[in-house]
């Protein structure tokens, strides 16, 4: 299990190689990387806060209840905070399992946790202003779905 | 007691800073957020609705009716955006 | 749209870091790696045999119909034949659209059509012998749950 | 008619070559099967089972009912495990 919180930008296929390398079992790896939103060509950047005391224990408790969910090999969770510029990598889950199915849905579990779980707020900046962006209640009812199963 | 509130994105705006250290009695957040609000309008508008805001007790998301006894930071904040 | 067949190696953090810096448009960028099963340690090798005439067709035709179905900004199905060592990546399906949900549901489809739909046969190589991997019923019934919606 | 066969993974090594040329006026796959297992041993050994087979006309799925009229290529194998 890896959990990286940084500002530097990072490049989601060095990642993705360093990863799937270094697996001696799975047969399965999923990855899923947030691009930052380029608001048809009107954002300038992209500034994200978090909460620093938070942020680790957060994602490592999303990361954690993954595994003991689904029979994983392996579980990366990277999150970057600070200024961004349009289209940058702003975010990566990476999965690997023995089995298909379980990489994909646990995947999909991190990333709606990480939306609605994690300590982190998005603000975008444009010419007209900048706006801090607003959950959507998909978001925050997305994870009642891994709830009743 | 003596506690720390840190406030995230748009409540730290409204509020004009990120963190402080506040005396108190309350019991639970509700009750620490009314205290918080008699301070100005500042705190009236970044608290205006409580049903935009979260909470977290030591770095562990709760609820507002949740105890403040024993907790050594709390920190408000609009619902998360990452990922 | 990128659909490539190889009997070379490939590194799948290469393919994802092209794959994702192209994007213009997407917020979203799934990528699923398939790796050589390791039988507990006994295989020695993996060979993949395939239908030359048919196999790009089928690939497009499964791309094509994730294309027609979600609302993809890019896609990308590569998958090797020939002789492969243990944990070597067999094939990697890269998905990107400005809809989360949207890229996991295509890779996810993208998987379930090329398990069943794609001419590829596998067979392994152990020091006891070699054996066609069979296909199982699970393989060849998962492409209907995307027939009821 | 002069329709080209072409056999894979089991179904290959069962009949001991990948292609061949055969001259035939099998209406559709089950017939075109019906005269190749007269062929021999290897042959009936290869189609014992046909719901373990699956077959490709000019590179496209089908099903073994499906006419052979303006076919030129038939593809007969076992259930593909490709990904």
């Amino acid at each position: 299990m890896e959990i990286v919180v940084q500002s530097a930008p990072f490049d989601p296929g060095t990642l993705l190689s360093k990863f799937t390398s270094r697996q001696k079992t799975a047969g399965a790896v999923v990855s899923f990387t947030g691009l930052v939103r380029h608001l048809d060509g009107a954002l300038q950047t992209m500034e994200i806060e978090h909460y620093p005391a938070m942020t680790d224990k957060a994602l490592e408790t999303i990361a954690t209840e993954a595994t003991a969910r689904w029979d994983l090999e392996d579980v990366l969770v990277l999150h970057r905070h600070g200024r961004l510029a349009p289209q940058e990598p702003i975010m990566m889950v990476a999965t690997a399992s023995r089995h298909r199915k379980a990489a994909f849905e646990a995947a999909d579990f991190l990333m709606d946790y990480l939306k609605s779980r994690a300590p982190f707020w998005k603000k975008e900046q444009t010419a007209h202003g900048s706006a801090w962006v607003a959950a959507t209640d998909d978001d925050e009812t997305a994870v009642t779905r891994w709830e009743e199963s | 007691m003596k506690i720390d509130v840190l406030y995230f994105a748009w409540v730290r705006e409204r509020i004009g800073e990120g963190r402080e250290t506040v005396e108190t009695d309350a019991k639970t957040v509700t009750d620490l957020i009314a205290e918080l609000r008699s301070r100005g309008a500042h705190y009236r508008l970044a608290f205006e609705d409580t049903t935009a805001l979260r909470v977290a007790l030591d770095q562990e998301l709760t609820d507002f009716d949740a105890p403040l006894e024993g907790v050594r930071e709390v920190a408000i904040f609009p619902p998360m955006t990452g990922g």
